[in-house]
């Protein structure tokens, strides 16, 4: 993925590994030390900035929407919102599909790039993963609220009952619950196991009482024994080789409901990939959206660099193609296929009187996106990358809807053709889970470390071991 | 199933027994706040936790505070929020919100009463349903009905089968007057001058009244239309006591045209009766006679239609020719329709009559003409000329012509007695009384039954008139805008709880016996008139009975048990009246008539007006507009592009000062040059909670002199737009080559504004005919993709047809071919066909589906966005150019697939499949996730968004039927093949060991169908009715091409177009 | 630098993590307990009605037959609860003013229902049939347990829906000579109590299918089970278990021993032709 | 647990990975067995100095996938076959290929749940209280940037005086008694 060649006078800018021409993972000059004290110090820093409080009340403030929301939602029933026949789905479901979604990228960085080796990843993995948990957060809350009796949604899980009866287990729904329910513990057990070192650390360098108790109670008493690093290392592995098949999984399934659906726009066996190249898109972006303001907050470009917004700029790229690809075959195959069923919905969707959420969708996240991602000037340029990142979540979730909707509202049966409308109370809730996003992921920056501080440490040049204990100095200044 | 009747005395009391109505008590109105609320309920728990609730939610005080608390809902203007309708089921929301809020979290279900008879009656067996029939007095004539009842609570109202007339047919209209009878906003009390009195009060008083006039001079009686030989006697009676005495009959929708014709033509007032089961060809001259009882004699023209309208090998099928100015089901089952201005059609009219070209006939026209009087003659008699009773006199003087020249008198048409023992010309009359009202003669005006403050011709200035009146008193079953200014208000009682006679359009009288004891008591028009007579205590039953002795032949007592078992009293029709040829007939209208052109028809589905509280038929799509909860300016898409108008305009319709408002429906294929407005609608609050404020008052436009149709008006576009609510919309929309890629071969419509989703139905091979000549080339064009009008390439299967069996994924999964242990036979295996050629759109069967289901009334807000819960709908298609299209009518209810998608992503697995192959939905199973709609190609599902269903209002919880769940709010539904029904059968037969028979179980649909278009039954037992059925080459299932495998199946239709118009 | 914990920690973390996986099992077994305890079922439950009713006294004592109150258990889907005139029948003329039979003088004089409490209650989206199983060979007992021993009146079974499928994937266990239907003491054929049957004329309805006895036929004349006999009949009016008195047509026809319940349910599966539990266990069989 | 008598080992601490793998070598071919490192990171030069490399996380994970993939299949199974036979849209009761994505899920939930909690329980946590951290500097260090190396009393060749000796001829900033 290197691009060869100093692209910037390596003497401008520091940054810049002269071998490789690429921005470096971490600024120079960082030791085992000043990268703790980095890290930690964010955490258990005395004096909490106040635009963490007012970051944190603003999510807060936005997030009672989804309260009020769903209160009137569980007074009143479904019918507040948009939905119809036949346009059953609305919101929820497109809601639902984006969150999780966006989860993705989160375990995709901090598994599949462990599985390559991609160490660069090392310091951003964590808060992507918590990204991917507060994400599933809120997208788990939409399957929930949107059946219409919310207080019998436990049916949907296997349980003994007096009814004799279970889960119908060839429903995409019923498979959704095992994959979300999957997806969510395993994505906390994997954050958690990757925190207990950290939290070691915490609870060592704390100074006030409690913070060392309560470090010290999630560190299970961690101390850093050659053993227990062993077999930690390899736990650790295991979860990265299982998260990986199970993120693919997750979108595939969800992609289901879809793909599984007699409807034509959904019944097309192109979805499990581009969902999931899409749910990867959507979730760098995301990344992106999280990762610049927060590295500008708490001033770590030195250890969340240029180099990690070029690497995830490429993964857009690539993972972008795919889904641009997978738009390019729905067309063809409406055409190829010489299905009327299929021609129309295309016809549809491109012309019919939701045509404009397909063109929104392929300007934001094809037109935008795939053109100027090639320039790596764009690629390290922060302002474009927030703002594209933002772009390109918006079309992420438009091409929800345009699945759901423009593929419901005119259907096989032209008598019960309809249309789709959301109410206020459709947006409320959903706004309001963007507001929960935030309220989470910003305790999250203040209490829990953002960057894995072992991690960082491996990447550190004084790691390097030499053979019979000669100085350490020395190997230091020939590794750089 | 009938049961005989004992002493009708003390069946009477015992239906009393059977439903006391509870009168919901209301607490004395108290400004409440939440914290109170919760205090009120605070502590109560279980029981007396809902009890108390329910009570707090019916208070005034807690209205107000829900305004308060929310007050954008209680404006109304969301979407969200639920209207008029279903305003208490979001009190009873908040009630259960309260709950949730922490009162009373977790209630075990409270216990159970039981409240045994005291003394039982002793033919009832609770559980088992009782069958009495009776007769639904309409002033086009009687329509005989058998009344389902449990426990002595009419839940159920259908066609008598044993009567020669209805043949256990029905109509929407009947169908509806169950919920007529159950309306809460019924009136309940005697009302003198706005204080409850009582009836005995106004006894006295209105025979003291009458003694004092000289004669009766003075006393007058405005009826609505008599069909009740009894009422006639009554009022002899009455004359001979009063000479003086002036009866008026009026009713805004009657049938003066004919009666002035028949008047002209034959010295008399007669009706004619037409055998359309013996014509060849017919002719229908603005008739909309398959639309429903609003014409005279309904059910045998539409089961006569049908029956030759059927196609069999060697048997003629009939013809039909359509003259008419607004689109009806009628015109759009013709093979021929010609659109005529509402004052052109006299014309044609009499120049069909006299033969002569009518003049400034366009060459269209000219062409129809020729082929038509062409068509006529070849007939040889076996010929039908049909006259709308909202046509002009001129029209039906014509069609008397006609009939006798083409000599179809006799044989095809027969003369008869009026229906109406007292025919008369009514709108003459009603303006007679007007007058006599203005001198002040009146001093006593007694209303039977009619509305004339609503519905009176504008130009009469009814109100000034009554103002004058000395005492008025008002007969009727709502409080309605006349009772509200009388003087005496009496409330009427259903024909449901009362006793009396008439006479159905054959003439046969049905005695009309109580089903129940009368809900809020109440008199009918045979005990006002008794009032004046010799013993005025002699109850309505006593004098039908006396009456009846002159109609009843033999001996009375057994001749009464029968007339009342079987629901008509023997050789009581009516026998062709001697006319001699009719002389000449009325002149039509000298002075032609210029500029635009409004036409009033009563509403096809609350007809003139009377039925606007009932629920069901306000939600009921209209036939052909599919327009619910409104009325419009029906307008031909030339007018309105000439107008400059779009739909949802609103419009001010100014003839000449008289102004209405009125939102703009195109109407496929109306006559140019003129609008179509129904009457009904706009009712003030005085209608009830369902009725009030639902569209516009098109009476305020109609004129004693032109009541049918009245020209020169103006239109000015007002502000703003009015967003109709319609069912389905028509998608207008112009796609042209660009969607006939894909083609074998054009459609006609490429061109020209057409309805996409007609267009679109055609391509998908979603409506499927042939004319007769291509049937005899392809009988089996239903399949092919070889000729014109037929089956396109579509879908996934080729020519859009289904696998076969053995290329499914899982051939052997399921058969439903097992021998069936309990019988040593095949076992059963439930299909429905429907035949598309029967079908005429008529919407009884929605309406049955209604009574038979429970279903519930969403209300105008929810049904603009598409919620409505009707299990069966009737699917219009317009196909070609919307000038002048065709339209195809389908019934579209669950489809009851065998690989049904629905079930197979129901996450909790509840809809599944029966052993006998019935797609079930277990309504307390569903956990609502609105899967199963999105995977139902049909959309046939309904999904409860909202509470729905009315827990509250006490009638209407009698009139619901026991055997089916009422279904709550976040849980899907849908068409069941009233499987309450397959499931007594079954009980039934497993009983007495035996199979169940073909034609035992009738759903509710096929039930109400009056040209039997919908046949359910066994589809594994090759002898029955749906097996032959299924057989035929004309079966076709709807998106076979998705191997769904749907039990219900539609045959094609096939028409019989006249050559020369092809 | 010191420890943060002291030495008990450790001990104490273990345990409590130990603890919280008991305490979530306990909970997942005490809730399934609970949605089956009587509190939940309410069987056993004795409301207060309004008059003490004693079946014991009026069955066990008086032998009166099911029937006489529950007029119609054999004709409709509800058995029936008695009007007031069938109470006042007998006590117009005995216990004449017991305190305990105000209630039922009340109704009487004043013609409003006496008003009992539902003892059997089942959901109102269940449709539960009476004539169906009585007339195919379901005993009042089998579901409403011993009540000639109930002195008031209470719900023995759970009636939860697994406690219907039960028996409806497995009719044979419960299935009974019709004529037994009404006796509450029947324990079903045992090797030493054996019960004797023989299949009459077919098609009649289900009752005239099968006589059963239980003393043996072939040791002098049998006391036969008889039933009113009857062709085919007209709908509508389905002859029922005990409708009529039995006529004659005794043929002793050659009679089949059965001295288990499972072979008699067995027998009786195919005389009364009992639909397959698939097709009584199919959801449309109890809901609507 | 009680208070054990004695100290708990010899603890020296080191500047850099390079000098605790060399003294942890020369420890192991002195023939001390009972010790261990502590590292603020994975140093597996350290660990092969231990001569530790076996650990059972993958089997427990192993096994735990195993069980998670019969548990979830048999249920589907059992459910649709013999619990209640429904026909659902004419698809046959056993439909192995739905069944197979419940199945994948819980596969991978019961591994993964597996793997993680059998680290925890190898690694014998949650152990709160631990000698090494009565170290004087243990905790300053052992977790941000220090190397520790502990040669515990339990092991047959260690003796007070001897091992101070033994650890001091290495350049540790220190080298103290932990007791128990």
């Amino acid at each position: 993925m290197a691009t060869k060649g100093p692209i910037h006078d390596p003497v401008a800018d520091p940054m810049i590994d002269p071998r490789t021409g690429e921005y470096a993972v971490i600024a120079p000059g960082h030791n085992f030390k000043s990268v703790t004290q980095k890290i930690a110090g964010i955490v258990l820093t005395s004096n909490t900035p106040l635009g963490w409080f007012f970051g944190l009340m603003v999510g807060g403030a936005v997030a009672t929407g989804v309260v009020i929301g769903c209160t009137w939602l569980f007074l009143k029933g479904t019918g507040i919102w948009g939905v119809t026949i036949p346009g059953a789905w609305g919101f929820a479901i497109i809601n639902f599909v984006w969150w999780i979604g966006i989860g993705h990228a989160g375990t995709l960085i901090s598994a599949i790039l462990l599985l390559f080796k991609q160490t660069w990843r090392n310091s951003i993995n964590r808060f992507a993963e918590a990204m991917t948990i507060f994400a599933v957060v809120c997208a788990g809350t939409f399957p929930l609220i949107h059946v219409g009796r919310p207080w019998l949604a436990y049916w949907l899980f296997p349980y003994p009952n007096t009814m004799n009866v279970w889960p119908q287990f060839r429903s995409p729904l019923a498979w959704d619950v095992f994959a979300v329910s999957t997806y969510a513990t395993i994505s906390i057990v994997f954050w958690y196991v990757g925190m207990i070192p950290d939290f070691g650390t915490l609870r060592d360098r704390a100074t006030m009482p409690f913070a060392k108790y309560m470090y010290g109670l999630l560190s299970l008493g961690w101390r850093g024994s050659t053993r227990h690093w062993i077999r930690y290392e390899s736990a650790s592995l295991l979860l990265a080789g299982l998260s990986t098949p199970l993120v693919l999984s997750v979108h595939t399934v969800i992609s289901f409901d879809f793909a599984v659906a007699a409807l034509a726009g959904w019944h097309t066996t192109i979805f499990p990939p581009y969902f999931v190249a899409g749910a990867i898109y959507s979730g760098f972006a995301m990344v992106l959206t999280l990762a610049i303001p927060i590295r500008k907050f708490y001033n770590l470009e030195d250890l969340v660099t240029l180099r990690h917004l070029d690497n995830m700029a490429k993964v857009m790229l690539g993972t972008g193609g795919i889904v641009a690809y997978g738009y390019g075959m729905e067309v063809f195959m409406s055409w190829y296929s010489a299905s009327h069923w299929e021609f129309f919905m295309m016809w549809n969707r491109m012309f019919g009187p939701m045509g404009w959420a397909y063109w929104i969708l392929i300007l934001t996240n094809i037109a935008i996106p795939l053109t100027t991602l090639w320039s790596r000037k764009l690629r390290v340029n922060v302002t474009y990358l927030f703002i594209l990142s933002l772009i390109v979540n918006t079309g992420m979730w438009f091409e929800r809807f345009v699945i759901v909707v423009t593929s419901l509202y005119r259907d096989y049966l032209p008598s019960s053709w309809g249309t789709y409308r959301a109410t206020r109370w459709d947006y409320m809730i959903y706004v309001g889970t963007m507001g929960l996003f935030t309220f989470l992921f910003f305790l999250f920056v203040r209490f829990l470390p953002m960057i894995p501080m072992s991690e960082i440490k491996m990447m550190l040049p004084q790691t390097k071991v030499k053979r019979g204990g000669t100085d350490a100095e020395t190997a230091v200044e020939e590794t750089v | 199933m009938k049961t005989t009747l004992g002493n009708e005395q003390t069946m009477a009391d015992m239906k009393a027994k059977a439903a006391q109505p509870v009168v919901v008590t209301q607490i004395a109105p108290a400004k409440l706040t939440l914290a109170e609320v919760q205090a009120k309920l605070d502590g109560k728990t279980g029981r007396r936790f809902w009890k108390n609730l329910d009570e707090l939610a019916e208070t005034p005080a807690f209205h107000e505070l829900m305004a308060e608390e929310f007050p954008r809902q209680s404006m109304g203007s969301s979407n969200e929020w639920v209207d008029a309708v279903s305003r208490r089921g979001f009190l009873k929301v908040m009630g259960a919100s309260l709950a949730l809020a922490g009162l009373a979290g977790c209630t075990k279900q409270p216990d159970e009463p039981i409240y045994p008879y005291v003394k039982q009656p002793e033919d009832l067996v609770l559980g088992k349903p009782m069958y009495f029939a009776t007769a639904y007095p309409f002033p086009t004539g009687a329509i005989p009905v058998l009344v389902k009842s449990d426990a002595f609570r009419p839940i159920k109202v259908d066609g008598n089968p044993d009567h020669p007339m209805a043949k256990g047919k029905s109509d929407a209209l009947t169908q509806a007057t169950l919920l007529d009878m159950y309306d809460p906003d019924r009136s309940q009390h005697v009302v003198y001058r706005g204080e409850n009195s009582s009836w005995e009060k106004f006894q006295q008083d209105f025979a003291a009244g009458a003694k004092k006039t000289s004669g009766g001079q003075g006393l007058y009686f405005l009826s609505e239309t008599i069909t009740s030989p009894t009422l006639a006697e009554q009022w002899k009676q009455v004359q001979t006591a009063y000479p003086q005495a002036q009866l008026t009959q009026w009713e805004p929708v009657n049938q003066d045209s004919s009666r002035a014709a028949s008047k002209a033509a034959f010295g008399s007032y007669t009706d004619a009766q037409y055998k359309l089961e013996e014509a060849d060809v017919i002719l229908s001259l603005d008739a909309d006679f398959l639309g429903g009882i609003a014409h005279p004699g309904f059910l045998p023209l539409a089961a006569g239609y049908a029956e030759r309208h059927r196609y069999e090998e060697g048997k003629t099928m009939n013809r039909l020719y359509v003259v008419e100015s607004m689109p009806t089901v009628t015109g759009f089952k013709a093979e021929h329709r010609l659109a005529l201005k509402p004052s052109d059609i006299a014309g044609f009219a009499t120049a069909l009559a006299s033969g002569t070209a009518p003049q400034g006939a366009d060459a269209e026209q000219q062409k129809f003409f020729t082929a038509l009087s062409a068509d006529l003659k070849k007939a040889g008699g076996k010929v039908v000329v049909i006259p709308g009773e909202q046509a002009a006199p001129a029209v039906h003087s014509a069609a008397y012509a006609l009939n006798n020249a083409l000599g179809a008198v006799g044989k095809t048409v027969v003369y008869t007695e009026t229906v109406n023992p007292m025919p008369s010309e009514q709108v003459a009359d009603l303006k007679a009384l007007v007058a006599d009202m203005n001198a002040g003669k009146v001093q006593w005006l007694v209303i039977l039954g009619a509305n004339p403050i609503y519905a009176a011709p504008a130009d009469l200035e009814f109100k000034a008139a009554f103002d004058k009146v000395g005492t008025t008193v008002h007969l009727g079953s709502h409080l309605d805008e006349t009772g509200v200014l009388s003087t005496w208000h009496i409330n009427k009682t259903h024909y449901l709880e009362s006793w009396s006679d008439a006479r159905a359009y054959d003439g046969t009288i049905t005695i009309i016996q109580p089903m129940i004891d009368p809900l809020y008591g109440g008199k009918s028009a045979h005990d006002v008139l008794q009032a004046l007579l010799a013993n005025p205590q002699a109850s309505a039953y006593d004098v039908v009975q006396a009456n009846a002795k002159t109609y009843i032949k033999g001996d009375f007592a057994a001749g009464w048990r029968k007339a009342l078992h079987d629901g008509w009293v023997e050789g009581t029709a009516f026998t062709a009246k001697a006319t001699g040829a009719p002389k000449a007939g009325v002149a039509m209208a000298s002075t032609p008539m210029s500029g635009l052109e409004i036409s009033f028809r009563p509403d096809p589905s609350l007809y003139d007006g009377r039925f606007a509280n009932v629920g069901w038929l306000q939600e009921l799509p209209k036939q052909v507009t599919n327009l619910s909860w409104d009325n419009a300016a029906l307008i031909s898409i030339k007018t309105m592009a000439d107008l400059k108008l779009d739909e949802n305009d609103k419009i001010e319709i100014n003839v000449n000062g008289r102004k209405v408002v009125a939102p703009v429906l195109l109407a496929p294929g109306h006559a140019d040059g003129a609008i179509t407005v129904h009457l009904g609608l706009g009712r003030t609050v005085e209608a009830g909670r369902v009725g009030a404020g639902v569209g516009f008052d098109a009476y305020t436009l109609r004129t004693s002199d032109a009541p049918l149709f009245t020209s020169g008006a103006k239109i000015t576009k007002l502000e703003g737009t009015y967003d109709l609510c319609v069912t389905k919309v028509h998608n207008v929309e112009h796609r042209g080559a660009f969607a006939q890629h894909d083609l074998e071969q054009k459609l006609s419509d490429k061109d020209g504004a057409y309805s996409l989703a007609g267009h679109e139905a055609m391509e998908r091979s979603i409506i499927r005919y042939a004319t007769l000549d291509e049937v005899k080339k392809h009988p089996d064009f239903a399949h092919e993709g070889a000729s014109g009008t037929l089956v396109n390439k579509v879908g996934y299967g080729p020519q859009g047809e289904a696998p076969k069996h053995d290329e499914s994924f899982f051939p052997e999964a399921w058969n439903y071919q097992k021998t069936d242990p309990s019988s040593l036979k095949i076992q059963n295996a439930w299909g429905m066909s429907i035949d598309l050629n029967s079908c005429i759109g008529c919407n009884a069967c929605i309406v049955s589906c209604y009574a038979e289901n429970n279903i519930p009334v969403v209300g105008r807000e929810q049904v603009k966005v598409g919620r409505n819960m009707q299990w069966i709908r009737i699917d219009t298609y317009f196909e070609g150019d919307l000038h002048a299209p065709k339209a195809h009518f389908q019934p579209m209810a669950c489809q009851h697939c065998e690989n049904a998608g629905c079930e197979q992503v129901c996450p909790v697995g509840a809809t599944v499949h029966t052993p006998e192959g019935l797609n079930t939905m277990v309504y307390n199973r569903c956990v609502g996730t609105r899967y199963c709609s999105n995977n139902c190609p049909y959309k046939v599902r309904r999904f409860n968004f909202l509470l729905y269903s009315d827990y509250d209002t006490e009638s209407l919880k009698f009139m619901r039927n026991p055997d089916v769940t009422v279904r709550s709010r976040g849980v899907m539904e849908k068409c069941s093949y009233c499987v309450q029904r397959i499931e007594a059968a079954k009980i039934t037969a497993d009983k007495e060991n035996r199979e169940v028979r073909d034609g035992e179980i009738v759903t509710a649909c096929q039930q109400a169908c009056p040209t039997s278009a919908i046949v359910f039954g066994n589809i594994n037992d090759k002898a029955s009715k749906v097996a032959k059925r299924k057989a035929e080459e004309r079966d076709y299932q709807v998106l076979s091409d998705l191997n769904f495998r749907p039990r219900t199946s539609y045959t094609a239709g096939v028409i019989n177009p006249n050559p020369e118009l092809a | 630098m010191a420890q943060v914990f002291d030495r008990s920690s450790n001990a104490l973390a273990r345990f409590s993590l130990v603890l919280t996986g008991l305490i979530v099992i306990a909970l997942g077994v005490a809730l399934d307990q609970l949605q089956r305890s009587p509190w939940v079922t309410r069987q056993g439950q004795r409301p207060d009605q309004p008059v003490p009713f004693s079946h014991k006294h009026h069955v066990e004592g008086l032998g009166l037959q099911c029937q006489y109150c529950h007029v119609q258990v054999e004709k409709a889907a509800y058995a029936g609860i008695p009007p007031t005139k069938t109470c006042i029948n007998c006590h117009a003329q005995i216990w004449t003013n017991a305190a305990l039979l105000e209630p039922v003088r009340q109704s009487w004089a004043t013609g409003a229902s006496i008003q009992w409490i539902r003892v059997h209650d089942l959901p109102d989206y269940v449709y539960f049939n009476h004539d169906i199983h009585v007339n195919k060979g379901i005993g009042c007992a089998s579901c409403h347990g011993r009540v000639d021993e109930m002195p008031l009146m209470y719900q023995q079974s759970t009636l939860q829906m697994e406690w219907c499928l039960n028996c409806h994937r497995n009719p044979g266990k419960n299935l009974r000579p019709v004529s037994e239907i009404y006796n509450m003491a029947w324990a079903g054929p045992s090797s030493d109590k054996p019960v004797w049957c023989t299949s009459t004329v077919k098609g009649g309805a289900t009752a005239q299918n099968v006589n059963c006895t239980t003393t043996n036929p072939t040791a002098g004349g049998p006391e036969v089970a008889m039933l009113q006999m009857e062709g085919a009949t007209p709908a509508g009016t389905a002859k029922t278990a005990s409708d009529g008195p039995a006529m004659g047509v005794m043929v002793p026809a050659s009679y089949e021993k059965f001295s288990s319940q499972e072979d008699l349910g067995k027998y009786l599966t195919a005389q009364y032709h009992i639909r397959t539990p698939n097709e009584l266990s199919s959801c449309e069989t109890c809901h609507r | 647990m009680p208070p054990r008598e004695g100290i708990y080992g010899l603890i020296a601490e080191f500047n850099t990975p390079s000098e605790l793998v060399h003294a942890t070598e020369q420890a192991r071919a002195a023939g001390y067995r009972r010790m261990e490192c502590y590292t603020p990171y994975p140093v597996e030069e350290a660990a092969e100095a231990l001569h530790f490399h076996k650990t059972r996380v993958p089997l427990v994970c192993l096994l735990g996938g195993l069980m998670g993939v019969t548990t979830a299949f048999l249920m589907e199974t059992w459910v649709n076959v013999w619990g209640y036979p429904l026909n659902i849209a004419g698809r046959p009761l056993f439909s192995w290929p739905a069944f197979i994505i419940p199945a994948y899920e819980w596969t991978i939930l019961f591994a993964g749940l597996s793997a993680a909690f059998g680290m925890i329980a190898l690694n014998g946590m949650p152990q709160l209280y631990h000698p090494v951290f009565n170290a004087p500097n243990f905790r300053n260090g052992a977790t941000t940037d220090k190397f520790f190396l502990c040669l515990e009393a339990s092991d047959p060749k260690f003796s007070l005086s001897e091992t101070r000796a033994f650890l001091e001829q290495f350049p540790a900033i220190s080298v103290v008694e932990v007791d128990h």
